[in-house]
Parts: structure tokens; C-alpha cells; sequence
């Protein structure tokens, strides 16, 4: 058993910390109070805050993000749980048309302090409508941040700083990390947002991975080293948007390669975006086509054989990091 | 008017007068100011739905929340919203209630406690009942109106919110504006029951219905309401049937009713019925209407040259307010005319290029194909 | 049971019980399966509320649509899919309902009308509309029942489309299978109106209250329901009252209830009631009762075995189905690990590469935390 | 006045027809019947067909689009009108989760032939809830069909195509476009998905627009001609599901530079995917990087100003193209 505390309990001592520093910042969302969270998150939250801060919402997706959107119009800070990232296509509009666009839209008379936390992603055979990655669904949005931590620091640090900024946060969390463990900064540590994380340095490709993604990519820098003597330089950008993309740049521009790793789905996903941004800032240095692997282009089967087979593994992005090799002139 | 009103005091009966009378010359103005392109987009008018807006308004007191939908031109001003800063606004101008961001279906004045202002049906619902939600939450006393047409009791927002905020007795009023249309759709043939008021039942709360041409009525009722719901009791669902004399927006060709149901309903005038009891009790004189009218036209033509002389949004606030910058957000946007990311700390984050082409686009003559004025529009 | 409910004859006793305690025995089973890893995922299991599922179903004739929701095994079985069937699919195999493409969530018979299986809460619902809007439309007799929980009532679909049911006269019963809990939330805390049939009434259709754990009585109640609506009646919302003993899935720690409430509710148990009365009335013997019993254990065992031997879906089938091919969809996908889109003519589009990378992938250990089989799942 | 009938007639005409020929096809949606379509796209079906086939809905969304789904895995075709795109928010989960998995999800058991239209873009001053382009949002999508058709006689062609499909079609009017007019071939004539359209043959540069950029792109290439001597390829893939991304590629080994239009927002866009698809098999062809021409990273303002500035015009592509032909080596 490693060191430190887990990913879902960084996730609750942000949550528990911020509601007793702030007295507005409140959380709502489906069980998240009798039940503890269907993921454990908001254990022990009720306790300690009782019912008034701590709301167990009907199943009500779309209204229930609404109702965020209101009370953090009205100045108090909700961290709004969607049970999974799946539902969050019921409370698109309420996220894209209200949250995202009302600061705008009312010209800055209003804030909406909104955190959404939702856990996504593959890999515990869910089947097709549970196992969503919508990443490149909420970063195309004007008006979010879009904020995706890999490791317990991070999740709770980011968490925080979600909480305490005043624009309308999506903050995607991956069920499988929930079991993560990992050091944990002293309380009032805040990891601000638009600041990627360099997860191991090289020169030789640079390998871009977020969440569940981001541990996959270091898996596949250690077996590219071990197995290659090739040193591959592992990026987490930790948010979409803001994107830190100088540090994705400047890593580019020394190893002249580079892989996306991401569990969506290839069109239009988060590696589509890097890769276009990348290739428009830094074309003169690439020395070969970035290489994305990403989810097979299907709904999330349900057999696990077949489940396996849509979702990246080490080996996948191996060999995405040899074939741009390969290709340098 | 219903039986045994009590008519009010003249104070009162003036301001509801001329509460309505300056709306609806607003209104009429704003069509006509449309019809000139001062203004684009949509325009939905609430002409003939004067009692509803104002009798509710009446009822509200100034800390409370009223939320409206994309029709709310008259629900600002009943709030107190100066008319030239929505005349502005439905102009697109930098005076306008949300700088000529949203326009008129996104009217904003955090002020004057008028909450917006939503183009998506139903969408307004939910967010009302998060104002109610921070009021319990801090234990304040304000109450929140939230206001919707018939269409928008089938919406899924509607359902959803009416049970949250019965279920955690939020501090909320839901008044639905029955003006027995959605767009082209007749109330008997969008819902299922056309008694709106019985949709409270599902969720345990009380529904009434109301006459929404009659403004003493309304606010009668609605008082009650707002009152009972501040005294403690469970949110309500309030009913007033009323009547829209204009299309749905500036060009709706009206296929869908008859011309004689227009007629019908304009008998029922809110407007004239009320200059009539007051004359006929005598709380009012003629030269007390003359009055206010000649003032809603003064303030009306007032609203349309501050409008006017309002300047257009420059160019470079065109990312202002897409967020609060802060720790997280020290920049905001990577544009589509610069290959570099705007840099939110600069003031000036846009490259030459960007600025040029999109002064470019902005001056350009608008290709409009024939629907943008005259054609088809919602 | 309710007072003076007629005991049917032996046949249809035998088959009710049947039904009901093939059902049980199977949930059981499935339950123990997926302790020892057989299935993934989540694992929603109905006991308890066999009574409303087969009352149900023994309502219905065989050309009816029955709609349910993730929680459905027995609502399969009940309208006639072979249980080894529903166990391959539980398994992740090619022989299951849904080839293991859909999983314990998303069982599915068309054969049988088993129309799903649907993960999403309230999603189904508009669904079941669809069928009995296409029903309508053709002309024929068949009647769509849609079943969902307590918690479901109150997304927004479910307003939605009761009132479009109701608007357009579908036919549809719809069927509350009231649990008390959504998840661990107790129905008094989800929903503002705890009597769910008066849902109905603010769409101007019937609701009534079932007992959802007497066979008896949901086979009558839901049957004058169906024949009204097939004879050509309005949609009705019907609420039987069940309760489910285990978790909410197979790793419910159950924190949100009384042991003891459970322990009363399996006073009630549905298949001990009904044995009981059967045997008092005679029309059953205990030999009876055995020979089902040895028949359903029968049953489920062959299930087991039937879908521990059907083989896993091959990697080469990871796109089938996604698209039906045809003038516009020659070929459906690019697939991340090959740069060749995959061409949907060719039988054997993945490159070598990319099959390899699959296998890989797919026989892979997997990397499972605390929570994937004894921590926490919904 | 040009010739030919205009877009919203020969979309009315295509349903007509396929009404017609199959008994099955029926239209529903907000206002298609008695008001006539919102756009009076519908205009006449209703006479026609009476009200069985041609349905007014409430203001359902959600419900509206599942109510398809159901019809459709019954095996009717139909035909469902979103009023505009930006209401399709409220209807995703029935789009993603049930629409586009079922058929995958259930084995091939059922089909879901079902059409869904949407009008939708910028341009008219309908502000920041009512402006959108989620092509982008739409092409993520695995089991969905993607159609933006540019003229009217795609426009007809492609949406007979659309209703004879046996798959959930996606299938996006732009506003801008509906009085336009142009020349629609006889009745039977259908334009089958996944084969773009070369607008314009040229070979010095690709320019890819699709909706009412595709028009954007023609007179940019005008443009380039007349004033600079640049010979502009343009290319309307049509159906960005499936991608014709043969012919895309074609061109671009010919002219070495791309630009691409569209009027969505920048980050993860219809340009970032074919962008990085472009890129990633034609990289040794690039001579400069590929330039994206967007729409402007905001909701979309409703002042009039500030809408044409955050809308593309046929500068700023003439531009873009200026700028691949510079970044030539
Ligand atoms: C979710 C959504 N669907 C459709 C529309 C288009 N639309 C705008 S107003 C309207 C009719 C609304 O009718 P009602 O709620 O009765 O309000 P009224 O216009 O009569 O005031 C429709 C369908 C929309 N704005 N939002
Ligand atoms: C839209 C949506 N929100 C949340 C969930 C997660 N979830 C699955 S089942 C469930 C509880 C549903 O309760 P109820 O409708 O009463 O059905 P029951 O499980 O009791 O049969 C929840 C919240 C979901 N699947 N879909
Ligand atoms: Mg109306
Ligand atoms: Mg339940």
C-alpha cells in the first residue's frame, strides 16, 4: 500500500476545508448526503456541515445545475455533483447556455461561482451510456474552465482553487483514480489552474496525458526507457481551459515529437485540439506527424475483452512514441 | 374586473396606470424602432399582457427577485429598469441593461433586482429557484417571482424545479403568463390539461388561477401569494391567463389564430378596463390619463434618443467579462485571428491583424438574405 | 392480498409462480456470479419486486411493448427471454441479449418485446412513447406498458412526455415501480408529493396505487389499465409499491436504512404471500411448490453454465453494429491506433497494428482499484 | 434574383417527396405543423399530409427527440425538427446516450432511422443562448451521421438521403442559407453522405468551409484570384460523418497549404479536427502550417458589431490563405 491519503479523500478534505473557511460554498448534488456520494467523495460531509450545506438533490440533472447557476448568481458558491459525467448531457443546456454564457451575456453583472464535479471515463465495464470521457465536449465551451487532475495533490489543491474562483468550473474526476493514493500538500496548498505539470523530463517525445491518461503516459515514458533507451518528456496540462500550451510548446520545441494520449473518442477530441495547437505554433520543429492514441471511435462496449480493446494502454502509446522515431528526417 | 375589488387609493392607481401605459407605449415604440433596424435579432412584444407584468410588480417588494423569460421588456421596467437602458440594450448599445450583449430577450439589471431575461424556454425556472435557494439558504426574507409562459410548463425544467422547490419549500412563486399560445401552438394543443394551475398538484403545492387582464386582480392574488410564501408556506403556482395582441416576435404571419380572437381579447384590454373603473369611481380624472400619457410618450421618445445616442460596443470589449480573471484565469482565449492567446492582463491583447480584420467584418455591409427583416422569424 | 381478490386458476397460479420464483432464484444467482467476477460492472438486482414484474408482464399480451430500466433481468425473463440468455449478457458474452455489447444495464429482446434496458434514469421513458406514438400511427392494438422507479419521476423526461402521452392519447400505462428509494435517497426526501400516482393529475389523466408486492392485484390492476388504454383510453399512471431487499447495486453499504424496515418489508415477501394463499386455497399443493423450485434452480443453473460457455465478443467485432451500412455509410470510423479509415466493405479493416494493440490491450491484466469489485459502486 | 428554388423549399421539398414514397416518414416538431416551421421549412406539409404526419410538439426537447428514437426502433422514419440547434442541448442525452448507442448497445437488434434537423449559426443578432454551431459537439459522436449541406440542391439531396439512412442523421441547416436560391435537380435524384464536394478547382491552396462558410470560401478564393493571383481549391466536405477525407487529402498533396473555415468556436472545432486529420497523413506534403479561420472564442454577442467581428468573413480566409503561401519553403 503506498504512501498518503487517497484521491477521493483529497477530493472531500478540499471540499470539507473550503465549506469551513467559506461559509457560502455549499454542496448539492444526487446522494451525496445520506448516501456519503456514490464514490465515497462527500463522506462525512453531512456530519459535519448538516443538511443545510450538504443537499441531496432529486434526480433532476438539469434543474439541479440551474439551481446552481441561480444560487451562485446570488453570490454563494455551490460545488454541484453530477452522480457521473454521463448525466451531465441533461444539464447541457443549463452548463452552455446559462452558466457559461450568462457573465458574458449580462455584461459582468453577475458572476457565477459554479463549481461542477463529475467523475467520467471508462474502464469498470459500464457499458455504452457509463462510460463517458467528455473532456473535448466541455473545452470547446467559451465561459468554462475545464479542470481534470491526475493525482491527489492535484485533485485536492485544484478542487480548492475551483471553489474559490468566481467563473463557472467543470472539474472531471476518473473513477479509477478514486483509489489513488498519493502525498498530499498541508491544507491551504491551492494548485491554480492554467499551470501543466511536467510528470517526467526528456528530450526525446513529448507524451501529453490527463487524468487516467496522464498515469498511462508515464507508464509507456518508463517502458520506452527501459525497453528503448528513449526518453520521453510526460506532460499533464491538469486544465483544458485555461491550457497551458507554452509548456507543451517549449517541451515540443526540444523533442520534436510528440504522442496525445486521451480515453475520448478520436473526432474533434482533446488530442485533435492539442495536436492543431501545437502543429500551429511550433510547426517548424516537428519532426514528425503527432501521434494521438485515443479511444476507439465506438459507445464503451460493455465486455470487458471488448472494453479493453477501445480503451489506450501503455503499449498503444509505446508504440505511438516509436512511430515518431521513426518518422524523423 | 372581478367582483367586490376594492379599488385603491389614487396614488396607487396612478402608478399602476402609468406603469402600464408607459409599457405599452415602450412596447410599440420598440416595434417600431425594429421595423426601422434599429434593433435585430428577435423582438417578442407583450402588448395586451400589461396587468400581468405590472400587477405582479406591484406585489413584489424591491429586495425580491423577479425572474422573466425572453418577453420582458415591460418586466424590467415594472421593476424600475430606466426604459432608455432597455431601449438601449434591444439597440445593442454600450448603455444598454447588459451592454448590447444580450439584447432584448437577455434584459439583466441586477439593480433594480430584475434577474434577467432568458431566450431558452424553461431554462429561467431552475435558476429562479437557485435565488430562492440562496435566500433560505442565508435565511433572508426576499421572495422570488418567476415568471413563464403556458409553453413553457412542458418543458423539463418545469417538472423538475416545481418538485425541488416544493420538496425544500423554497421561497418562490412560479406564475405561469397563460397567454394561451406557444409561438403557433394553442395552449389545447401543446397541453394536456389547460387548466395550468392543476400542474401544482403533482407536487402537493397550492395553484391558482387568475385574470391576468385585470391588474387589480393580479396583484390581489399574487400579493397573497408572495406573502404566504414569506410568512413560511410552500412555494405556489399562479395562473393568469392573459393575451398577446402582437405576433410572437416582429414577424410572425399569425396563420394560427383568427383575427376575431385578437378582437375579442382587446375588449378585455388591461389598459382601457382599468382608465375605466378608476374614471367611474372617480379616483381618476381624464386629465390624470392624458397625464400619464403624454409622460410614457415623453419617456418612451426620451428612451429611443438615449438609445440612439448611445455608442455601439468597441470593438476590443469583445472578450471583456468572458471571465473573472483571477489566479485561475490570467488569460482567457486563444482567437481565431491571432495565432497568440489574449492575454487577459494586457489590456490590449489582440494582434493588429485581429483588430484589423475584425473591424473588417464589423463595418462589412451585412449580408442579410430576405428573412433577416421581413421574412420568417421566431 | 387485498380483500376479496379471486384466486385464478391452478395454470395460471403455477405460471405466476413460476415466473416469480424463476426470477428470484435468478437474481440470486446473478448476485453470487458477480461476487466471483463473472459479470462487471454494476449489478442491479430486483428481489423483492417480483410481484410487480410479473403481474405485469402476465397483463400483457405477447405483442405488447414492455420498456424498463437498468434494473430489468426479471423483466426479461418475464416476458419470455430465455434466462441463459440475460445471464450471457450479465457476462459479457456474444450469446447475451445484447452480444455483451450492453451489459447487466442494457438487456434487450426484441423478440420477445423486451424493448430495454436503459442505463439512463427517465430516459427510457420518451422512449416508450415512441413505441406507442409508431403504434398509434399504424393503427394497431398493442399497448406500450413503461415501468420505471420512484426516482425517475422526477426527471425531467417524465413530465415531458406524460403530458405528450396524454396530449396525443398514446397508447401507454405507465408503471411506477415505487421502491421508497432512488439510489439512498428515501422517496419522502426526493419528491415533494410521496403518493406518485397523483402525478397524473396535473396532465388530466388517471393515476392509481397499487400493492405492488401482491401478485394478484398488479396483474388486475395493470391489466384494467391496459385494456382501457388498448381499447382506446387515455394513459393512465399506475404506482405499485415494492421495495427492493438488497443494495441499490452489489456494493450498497445501505447506510441510508433501518435493517428492520427491510426485515418488515420481507413480511410481505411477494412469493411467500402467494404460495401461502395458493396453498390455503388449495389450488396448490407444497409438492407444486417444490417441483417449481427444482425447476427454477434447474433453469438458472443451465443459465450459468450456458453463458460461462458462450464465447467473449472477438476484438475483430469491436465496431459491428455501429453503423447499419448502406449508399451513405460505406465505412463508420477512423480508429485511433491505425491511420487508415476503417472501411466498412472489407470484412477485416483493422491493420494488423492495430489488432495487435487490441489484443493487447484486451488480455492485459487489468489494472482494477479497491472499488471496482468491493468498494463503492452505484 | 438567381435562378432555381431556395434552400428552405428544397428541404420542404425533400420531405414532401420522401413522404410520398413512404408511408412511414412523418415530421414532428415546435411549430412544423400549423404555424408552418418556425423557418417555414414545413410550409405546406401540413395541408398535405394532414396530422397524423406532420406533428406539433410542446416544447419538450428531450422528450421530443426520444419520442423519435422509440418511433424509430419501431421502424417508422422520423423526421424531427429541432427549432434551432442551440435547443439540442436539452437534448443530447437522448442523442448521445440513447440515439446514437442503441444500435450498438443492443446488438443490431433495432435500428434508430432517424432524422434529426436543425437549424442553426450566427448572423442574425439572436445573441449569445440562440447562436450557436455544435458541428463540432456533433462529429464527437460515434453511431450519429453529420450533414451540413451549403446549396439547395444538397440540401434536398442530402436530406432523402438522410430519411432513406437506416442511422440517426444529425442534420444542420444554417439560418443564413435558407433564402438562398439555387438550381435542384428532378425529384429522385438523392446526394449520398461521405463524398465532399470540390466547389472550386484551384492549386495553390485548399480552403475547407462547410454551411455558410462554405460560401465564405468560395469568395475568398474570388478574391485571391482577382487580387493575388492565387488559384484556390475549395472544398465542401458536406457530411462531416462520415468524413470524405480522400478528397480533402487529394487536394491537399496537390496545393501543399490549407485553410479552414467555420464558424464554431476555436478550441476543439470542426477545423482542430480535420486539422489534425489533414496533418496527420499528409504531413510531408505541408509547406506551411494549416490555418484555421473560426469563429470568435465568446458566446456570441448580440450587438450587431460585435457579432460580424466574431464571425468569419471572406477576409480573414483570404488572409489565412496569404499567410500559408508566405510560411512557404
Ligand atoms: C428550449 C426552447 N425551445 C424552443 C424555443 C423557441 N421558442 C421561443 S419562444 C417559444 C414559445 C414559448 O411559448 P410560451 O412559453 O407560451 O411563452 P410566450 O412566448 O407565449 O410568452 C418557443 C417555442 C426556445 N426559445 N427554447
Ligand atoms: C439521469 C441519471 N441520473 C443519475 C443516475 C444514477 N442512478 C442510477 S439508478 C439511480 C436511482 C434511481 O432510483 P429509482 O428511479 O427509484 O429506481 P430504482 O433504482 O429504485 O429501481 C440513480 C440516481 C442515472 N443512471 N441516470
Ligand atoms: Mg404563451
Ligand atoms: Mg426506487
Amino acid at each position: 500500500m503506498s504512501e498518503g491519503i487517497r484521491f477521493r479523500e483529497a477530493l472531500g478534505d478540499a471540499m470539507a476545508e473550503e465549506m469551513r473557511r467559506d461559509p457560502d460554498v455549499f454542496v448539492i448534488g444526487e446522494d451525496v448526503a445520506v448516501f456519503q456520494g456514490s464514490f465515497k467523495v462527500t463522506e462525512g460531509l453531512l456530519e459535519e456541515f448538516g443538511e443545510r450545506r450538504v443537499v441531496d438533490s432529486p434526480i433532476s440533472e438539469n434543474s439541479l445545475v440551474g439551481l446552481g447557476v441561480g444560487a451562485a448568481m446570488s453570490g454563494l458558491r455551490p460545488v454541484v455533483e453530477l452522480m457521473t459525467v454521463n448525466f451531465a448531457l441533461l444539464a447541457l443546456d443549463q452548463i452552455v447556455n446559462h452558466a457559461a454564457a450568462i457573465p458574458y451575456m449580462f455584461n459582468g453583472q453577475v458572476k457565477v461561482p459554479l463549481v461542477i464535479r463529475m467523475p467520467g471515463g471508462g474502464g469498470h465495464q459500464l457499458g455504452p451510456t457509463h462510460s463517458h470521457s467528455f473532456e473535448a465536449l466541455f473545452l470547446q465551451i467559451p465561459g468554462l474552465l475545464v479542470a481534470c487532475p491526475s493525482t491527489p495533490a492535484d485533485a485536492k489543491g485544484m478542487l480548492k482553487a475551483a471553489i474559490r474562483d468566481d467563473n463557472p468550473v467543470i472539474f472531471i474526476e476518473h473513477e479509477s483514480l478514486y483509489g489513488m493514493r498519493g502525498e498530499v500538500p498541508e491544507s491551504e496548498e491551492v494548485v491554480n489552474f492554467g499551470r501543466a505539470a511536467i510528470r517526467r523530463e526528456g528530450s526525446d517525445v513529448t507524451i501529453v496525458g490527463i487524468l487516467k491518461m496522464a498515469h498511462v503516459a508515464e507508464e509507456a515514458a518508463r517502458i520506452l526507457a527501459e525497453d528503448h533507451g528513449i526518453e520521453a518528456e510526460v506532460i499533464d496540462p491538469r486544465t483544458l481551459r485555461p491550457l497551458d500550451l507554452d509548456t507543451i510548446l517549449d517541451s515540443v520545441r526540444k523533442t520534436n515529437r510528440a504522442v496525445i494520449v486521451e480515453e475520448g473518442w478520436p473526432h474533434g477530441g482533446v488530442g485533435a485540439n492539442l495536436s492543431t495547437l501545437i502543429t500551429e505554433q511550433a510547426f517548424d520543429h516537428m519532426d514528425a506527424p503527432i501521434q494521438r492514441v485515443t479511444g476507439a471511435d465506438v459507445p464503451m462496449p460493455y465486455s470487458k475483452r471488448l472494453e479493453q480493446a477501445a480503451i489506450p494502454h501503455a503499449g498503444s502509446v509505446v508504440e505511438a512514441a516509436l512511430a515518431t522515431m521513426e518518422g524523423a528526417r | 374586473m372581478a367582483e367586490g375589488t376594492q379599488i385603491p387609493d389614487r396614488e396607487t392607481c396612478l402608478d399602476l396606470l402609468g406603469r402600464m401605459m408607459l409599457i405599452r407605449r415602450f412596447e410599440e415604440e420598440a416595434g417600431r424602432q425594429y421595423q426601422r433596424a434599429k434593433a435585430g435579432g428577435f423582438l417578442h412584444l407583450a402588448i395586451g399582457e400589461e396587468a400581468t407584468i405590472v400587477g405582479t410588480a406591484a406585489a413584489m417588494r424591491p429586495g425580491d427577485y423577479l425572474v422573466g423569460t425572453y418577453r420582458t421588456h415591460g418586466h424590467a421596467i415594472a421593476r424600475g429598469t430606466p426604459p432608455s437602458k432597455v431601449m438601449a440594450e434591444i439597440f445593442g448599445r454600450v448603455d444598454g441593461t447588459s451592454g448590447g450583449r444580450g439584447g432584448s430577450m437577455h434584459v439583466f439589471d441586477a439593480g433594480n433586482r430584475f434577474m434577467g431575461g432568458y431566450g431558452i424556454v424553461g431554462g429561467n425556472i431552475p435558476i429562479a429557484a437557485g435565488f430562492a435557494f440562496a435566500t433560505r439558504y442565508r435565511g433572508g426574507d426576499e421572495v422570488t417571482v418567476c415568471m413563464f409562459g403556458d409553453g413553457a410548463v412542458n418543458s423539463g425544467n418545469f417538472g423538475e424545479t416545481m418538485n425541488m422547490a416544493a420538496l425544500w419549500d423554497l421561497p418562490i412563486v412560479f406564475l405561469v403568463e397563460n397567454n394561451f399560445y406557444g409561438m403557433g401552438t394553442a395552449l389545447e394543443r401543446h397541453s394536456a390539461e389547460v387548466q395550468l394551475a392543476r400542474r401544482a398538484e403533482g407536487y402537493g403545492i397550492e395553484g391558482e388561477s387568475v385574470d391576468g387582464m385585470d391588474v387589480l386582480a393580479v396583484e390581489e392574488c399574487v400579493s397573497r401569494h408572495i406573502e404566504a410564501v414569506r410568512a413560511g408556506g410552500e412555494p405556489t403556482l399562479v395562473e393568469a391567463s392573459t393575451y398577446r395582441y402582437r405576433g410572437h416576435s416582429a414577424a410572425d404571419p399569425e396563420v394560427y389564430r383568427e383575427k376575431s380572437e385578437v378582437e375579442a381579447w382587446r375588449e378585455k384590454d388591461p389598459i382601457d378596463g382599468f382608465v375605466r373603473i378608476c374614471l367611474e369611481d372617480g379616483v381618476l380624472t381624464e386629465e390624470d390619463v392624458e397625464a400619464l400619457r403624454q409622460e410614457a410618450e415623453r419617456e418612451v421618445l426620451t428612451a429611443v434618443e438615449f438609445a440612439d445616442a448611445s455608442p455601439e460596443p468597441p470593438l476590443d470589449s469583445l472578450y471583456d467579462d468572458l471571465y473573472v480573471l483571477g489566479d485561475n484565469t490570467g488569460w482567457y482565449a486563444i482567437d481565431e485571428r491571432s495565432p497568440e492567446p489574449h492575454r487577459g492582463e494586457s489590456p490590449d491583447g489582440a494582434t493588429d491583424l485581429s483588430r484589423r480584420l475584425a473591424e473588417e467584418g464589423a463595418n462589412r455591409e451585412v449580408d442579410r438574405d430576405e428573412h433577416a427583416r421581413t421574412g420568417i422569424k421566431r
